[in-house]
């Protein structure tokens, strides 16, 4: 199993019945795929749909729907439709219990950076889309991402670097080494990826993380 | 009554150069694309243009046009990666970027269509998002005041139009019923146009009152081939 | 003709043809009554509604249908329904051409008192419903009223003494004696009803009314 | 998925003494009837009333019965001249009255229910409404803040609900879709609940998220005889 399989086959776990959910693009999308049995939820996605699958048949696909990513998008029984506006009313408004969200760098106090990249002196890109209304307002935000960038440095940290995308807004957050918990005391770890030593995550992470008793392994 | 159909250049001749325009459409789907694709052949430029997300991932479709053609001189919007002509520009300087984030965005629009000088939004806070912006305290939570957002001209995207202008929506109408309020002008693509009556009252997104062209787009069968297409040839459709 | 007719013939002259126009309870709606041929206006009510007409035959009701006075409604061909939000939003954001609006009070510098009543101290009734929004959303403010109270005190003043609906709100003000035009320069008199003298008017009004060279009668 | 279908008294027993709720409807047109009507007979007591407007003219329908009963301590709306014991309650000092421009109290709503912390409006600036509000001026202009108001309870009134709770409108909606985002339990009364999937998606006007009870109404035969019988007696029918 790859990181990302391992990322969201975990993250899948967090989902609960019945359940309105808006998945980021990535990972996110994929813990879709995993969702344990008995469990339903509704999806939501930014563009103002609700309850929807992805068709990937030629023949399937309705060109006036699409989700968040214009992908072809079949609406499910129970299923609808809205205008942006409304879109982000639900998600604005804490109707959408939990999301899942990508992230170039995560801190200790639950801030997270996920949208801006240096491009030039002061210019930032690609842009927030609805990452940011959703920080704000989903209910539960489940950061996923992978422990450490490419030269192998920890994008746990104490404090981001890059811009905000908002404050104390992470609730939890999942990597292929770990599964870490945003609380008043700080992060503490919850658990870790089979195999991996709580040695192994603390020397992989930046931010100063609690350990409270023995830490159990993921059941993936 | 007056028909509100015109034909597509006559709606067009309103938008013209250094003008701020607002267009639907979420990635290209439900967007108007005859009227962009037209605009591509006009040339008209300097535009600032507002969109609450950019063109389908890769350019070349939808918006992303209007950008590789160098028309637009201005993007105010939630996103640019999914257009590299725009990310190349905006690095180069010729694309000035506003970014707000889109529930912030749409949020500004209806502001400037609802005739409120703005919201308050929590989405932001401590953030780049309150650079050179006023706050408000409410029961002790900051919020940020984003102010109302208004274009010249609006292009909006609808399935059927009736003559009055009246506009029913299908599938994700994301931004257009929202822009239809907010421009001085505000021209609407369908695929049908149809007698008034022929719209039932309680499927009508956006009410006649507020468009002012009504004008027949690439119509249903060359959309279900555009996104046919569009999605093949992305690996979407198989 | 009554006072109330005579407004009401007066004010209908202000429709233009596709004009959308929201009308208040009492002369305003009587206007309705006297639209000149060949002018076509679209009714707008802040329930919700565009383009109706009242109904009066029993089986011509549908009992998910009214306009703003909960009256039995059709709607006619092309017409519309939607939320109170959106109807606030055509209303507040300039999408209404016209109102035609009654008031209690009216003042050379174009404040109105429409809405408060004294009912006990610091306390006012009726309300002001939608009228508020409409003084400051419809691009045209006609404000018809009686020209006087009961007791034969003007109602067209200085300045209000009840509260007000909005302040330099209306553009023009019709009564059974007189049209009256709000200018920067101050209340302009346009016309005078027919049979009534410039010198009638400005004994009945307690507001400085400037008068142009002759003054030509209403036609209605 | 499980049924939000409940009985009227399941669904009315989340009504406590003291609470804040919201009604929709427009002087009784499109209100939950049955609802307020099982409301009054439970005589839950104490309540603060939000609503867009008030009763039917002369009262003794919809909300106007709650009032009458003595159930409301405060009314929070923009009127409430159609209900003459409103008015007299509220000169004796037993009822607590908020008027807000109906054009605010709808923003107001909706801001509750869309997570914002309120708008800016241009209304009721220079009047009454000033009094205890914050202002900010953005170019020049001056506006009120008007903050966000949300309930403990919405009832709501749909035409046609599925049992995961979409709901379809019929007619004018009015203040129903705005309520159903603001209140932490939903109740929506309708004259016909379906199946999942027999609500076209784009006809929902409430997505069923959003609502957290179904409940069903008197239905249309007996709603068109309720408002029969209402205009005959009120002289607009005959």
């Amino acid at each position: 199993m790859d990181a990302r399989e391992l990322i969201a086959r975990r993250a899948a776990q967090e989902f609960k019945d019945g359940y309105v959910v808006n998945l980021g693009f990535g990972i996110p999308v994929l813990a879709a795929a995993y969702i344990p049995e008995g469990v339903e939820v509704i999806l939501q996605a930014e563009n103002g749909i609700l309850n929807f699958e992805t068709v990937t048949r030629l023949g399937e696909e309705d060109p006036y729907v699409a989700d968040a990513a214009c992908q072809p998008t079949r609406i499910l029984p129970g299923g609808s439709t809205f205008d942006l506006a409304t879109s982000f009313a639900i998600i604005r408004g804490g109707h959408v219990d939990a999301t899942i969200l990508g992230a170039l760098e995560v801190d200790q106090e639950g801030n997270i950076a996920n949208w801006a990249l240096p491009l030039a002196p002061g210019k930032w890109s690609p842009g927030m889309g609805g990452a940011m209304d959703l920080l704000v307002g989903a209910k539960r935000v489940i950061c996923t991402l992978q422990h450490t960038d490419k030269k192998g440095r920890s994008k746990i940290l104490k404090k981001c670097t890059l811009p905000l995308s908002a404050t104390k807004a992470v609730d939890l957050i999942i990597t292929e080494l770990a599964v870490m918990e945003v609380t008043p005391e700080g992060l503490v770890l919850k658990e870790v990826a089979p195999g991996v030593s709580v040695d192994q995550v603390k020397a992989a992470t930046e931010a100063d993380l609690i350990v409270k008793g023995p830490v159990p392994e993921m059941r993936l | 009554m007056k028909s509100k159909e015109v034909s597509l250049d006559a709606a067009l001749s309103h938008i013209k150069d250094g003008m701020t325009i607002m267009i639907g459409g979420f990635l290209g789907m439900n967007a108007p694309l005859a009227a962009i694709d037209r605009l591509v052949e006009l040339g008209v430029k300097d535009l600032t243009l507002i969109t609450a997300v950019n063109a389908y991932p890769g350019g070349g479709f939808g918006i992303g046009k209007l950008i590789e053609n160098h028309q637009v001189k201005k993007y105010i919007g939630s996103h640019i990666g999914t257009c590299p002509a725009a990310v190349e520009q905006y690095k180069n300087g010729e694309l000035e970027v506003e970014f707000y984030p889109q529930g912030t965005i749409i949020e500004k629009i209806r502001a400037g269509g609802a005739g409120l000088g703005g919201i308050l939004t929590p989405t932001g806070v401590g953030t780049l998002m309150e650079e050179g912006k006023q706050k408000v305290t409410i029961d002790g939570k900051v919020y940020l005041v984003e102010t109302a957002l208004r274009a010249d001209v609006a292009i909006i995207r609808g399935y059927k139009a009736d003559k009055m202008g009246n506009i029913l929506y299908r599938g994700t109408p994301n931004s257009n019923p929202v822009m239809a309020l907010a421009a001085d002008y505000v021209i609407a693509e369908v695929d049908y146009v149809v007698e008034p009556g022929e719209i039932e009252p309680d499927r009508v997104g956006t009410p006649g009152i507020l468009v002012d062209a009504v004008v027949k787009g690439y119509g249903e069968e060359k959309t279900r081939e555009i996104f046919r297409e569009l999605w093949i040839k992305n690996k979407k459709l198989a």
